[in-house]
């Protein structure tokens, strides 16, 4: 549990998932997961170009249509419609899974009750009920070249969602290469967390409180840039 | 005689399906790419101790049929009526509500082996294609690791990977022939290409059987010899 | 060497592919090697539906074009140019060989350099050559319900090509089920080969002197049927 | 800035193989299922000791032209002018005839590593599939099982096959887009999608560029995540 709790205003889903947005490189294929990560797609920085795969086995669809617009028949992982979109195509299951496992994905972005240190990955095992859905999780966390993790920095309770080691069913060891959260950046290294940029607001040493392990500032560490 | 794979109702298609078998259901999470008429009949049979092999474990018809969904059973019908004993599944509880699955397995009223996707996809492709086992690096350091071989290759490791077999696969398609070629419609192919061929025995429920040569030879994704049985939906909705 | 050949009249290539043919069952689906077995495809029984794979990835063609009259690309696996034909599908090299491994076949036809009588195969290494291809050969013998191999009884010299034990390279121990010859119709059982059908005019001690291993007359032994 | 893989000649798409390279190149038997043009420029390119991985090992340009092939080029050009140090290949010579390969094994001018086709088939998807290594039945008693691990698996003894990792895949499709979506066009598929994507970077030598969203969705083969490079078969005859 950390003590003294900033009481600073926080980035909420619609700018985390801008902030999530701008790793995308042009070209990149991405795979967003369910809730914040799927709102991501609706922030590609103006003039990049980049194709969305969704395991359930579609490689390039378009925006997410509004709630009952939409053909059932073409939805992103998460249930919701997309739209047709020029280069889009369809595929089985082996073969969507064939694209995540086999390091085809250039980013992944998921959610997640806890990540460590090392870039360990919790994110299945519902805690409080002691059931989960693994999903399509393993596999992208096992298999994209870059995975990103967006998640509130801490428990509505105020608990360490960023901790020295898991403590819930691990979905992955060290798979996290980002985490985007809603007052900090921080880029899992191999020499341990490297907090890269701040809410705006936000110190490092508010950011340190509200984290287990040790981060380590980098040099020019700054505001999150949201434009 | 002339090949013809199609079977008049879903009843028929299903009949010998018994007690203990092993079924695959093709589909994935929304009840549009699910096999829900033999979903429907297999309950209708009274069948018990099923192992089932699925994406998910259902929703249930109400969630379905709020939103209009014409045929709106998904694999909620064959958990909430008690005909599962074990379930391989890679989605089976909702981190937005409890299933009835879920309900049964806090009760302890049915097992459960949980699968990461990818790995179900390519256990079911591998019983298929004659694989007699896979190495795969998801699940290392996790849970999933229990009990299995590891083995490193090239300086990674790997788990060692078993094929899933079974009696029966159940699947949904959008348009077949008598020969029991198959397409399907966007987002709704999944697991139905991946499971055709891969039980003893295939039964493909479509929207519409179509002349023999009417599909694209090149756009036919899961060709009739994966495919036993073939049983089209009815045109007009099924009385409530 | 078998000593004292017979002189009598041998089927040629033509019926030997009409004999295999007769093995077709309404809705088998087929494989058909280079050479007889290809030929075979001309002799489907009248009223009977039979699709045939090539493993090059095509089930459902038609017939075999006249040279120089077919689409390049709408070949079997012998580089022969076949008819389109209503249900026929393509597919991928490895789609291809999940139907076979699989076990999805349910009879492949192919030629040989030797068979045992236990039923193991030798067909991919020529012989005077020392080299060989061994192609789909394997996959096929290892994975097809039912194996038949057609070929002549002997060799060109009079050697067995039905032997004891193989002393060429091995396709597959055990695959073979039926071995179709220019004298004889021979079945491999768990007890040994079982004579079941004798070309015209030939006898089982004919065909005995002609054969390695001790041949099981069948009790109903007849007469090739042809027709 | 828009996704774009189209390379305007296919000396610039194979510019960075090196010598050393290993190289899958698709098709079967006859040229028309071939990247003829990708390995005119790859032999042009005058790279040696190159390993490649192919189903076959060539018939020659002669062949083909006889036959009338607008880009006769197979294997036999990388065979004949002493590219390979090594052959990864299921059917390298043939029955009929002596080819160029054959001569050159017999010379002890080049090494072979001979695979059953499926198994070929399935070891370069592995590679593309993230599969560390698989068990299959197909050459257990034969030449094939020397040196490999075996195992037994439900009763039935299994060889341990590993994938092949390339630098680079050479294929040939019908027609494809700017994302890298590909078409084939009849038995001119067959190892062509398979290695698309087994390599660390796929070339794609088409007949016809087509714009983005002309090529059904449903019928695409290969998705673009798997392609690299795209570059098109010249209209006209090319200059003998």
């Amino acid at each position: 549990m950390s003590s003294e709790i900033p009481k600073k205003e926080r980035l909420d889903r619609q700018i985390m998932a801008l902030r999530v947005a701008k790793e995308f490189k042009d070209g990149n294929v991405v795979n967003l997961g369910i809730g914040i990560p799927g709102l991501a797609a609706n922030f590609v920085p103006a003039g990049r170009e980049v194709i969305f795969h969704s395991e359930n086995g579609v490689l390039g669809y378009g925006e997410i249509t509004l709630p009952g617009e939409g053909d059932l028949d073409l939805v992103n992982a998460g249930g919701q419609t997309v739209k047709r979109a020029p280069g889009m195509c369809f595929f089985s299951h082996d073969e969507s899974f064939s694209i995540v496992r086999g390091g085809h994905l250039d980013i992944s972005v998921m959610g997640a009750y806890q990540v460590s240190e090392k870039g360990d990955l919790a994110n299945y095992m519902v805690p409080e009920r002691q059931v989960g859905t693994i999903g399509g999780a393993m596999d992208l966390a096992f298999g994209a070249k870059k995975l990103i993790i967006v998640m509130n920095h801490t428990t509505k309770e105020g608990d360490y969602r960023i901790v020295k080691k898991c403590h819930y069913h691990l979905t992955a060891p060290k798979c996290v290469d980002l985490i985007i959260t809603d007052i900090a950046v921080i880029e899992v290294t191999k020499k341990g967390l490297v907090l890269k940029e701040v809410a705006p607001g936000w110190t490092p040493e508010d950011v340190q409180k509200l984290t287990e392990p040790k981060l380590i500032v980098a040099p020019h560490c700054r505001e999150i840039e949201l434009m | 005689m002339p090949v013809n794979k199609i079977v008049a109702s879903f009843d028929e298609a299903v009949a010998d399906i018994q007690d203990g078998a092993v079924i695959m259901v093709g589909g994935f999470g929304t009840v549009v790419s699910m096999p829900s008429c033999l979903l429907e009949a297999l309950d209708r049979k009274g069948v018990k101790n099923l192992t089932t092999v699925s994406n998910s474990s259902g929703f249930g018809a109400d969630v379905w049929r709020m939103q209009g969904a014409k045929f709106p059973e998904d694999m909620d019908i064959l958990v909430r009526n008690g005909r599962i004993k074990k379930a391989i599944v890679s989605a089976p509880v909702s981190a937005m509500y409890v299933n009835n699955f879920e309900k049964l397995l806090r009760a302890g009223k049915v097992e459960i082996e949980m699968v990461p996707q990818g790995t179900l996809a390519e256990r079911v492709r591998a019983a298929k294609a004659g694989i007699g086992g896979f190495y795969v690096p998801v699940g290392i350091g996790t849970v999933i690791e229990e009990g299995k071989e590891k083995k490193v290759i090239d300086g990674r490791e790997y788990l060692l990977e078993l094929p899933i077999k079974a009696d029966f696969a159940l699947i949904h398609a959008y348009k077949g022939d008598r020969w029991g070629n198959l397409i399907y419609r966007g987002t709704s192919r999944t697991f139905n290409p991946t499971m055709a061929g891969a039980a003893r025995v295939t039964i493909a429920e479509v929207d519409e059987i179509v002349e023999l040569g009417e599909l694209d030879p090149e756009a036919i994704v899961t060709p009739g010899v994966y495919v036993d049985r073939v049983v089209a939906r009815p045109r007009e909705c099924p009385a409530p």
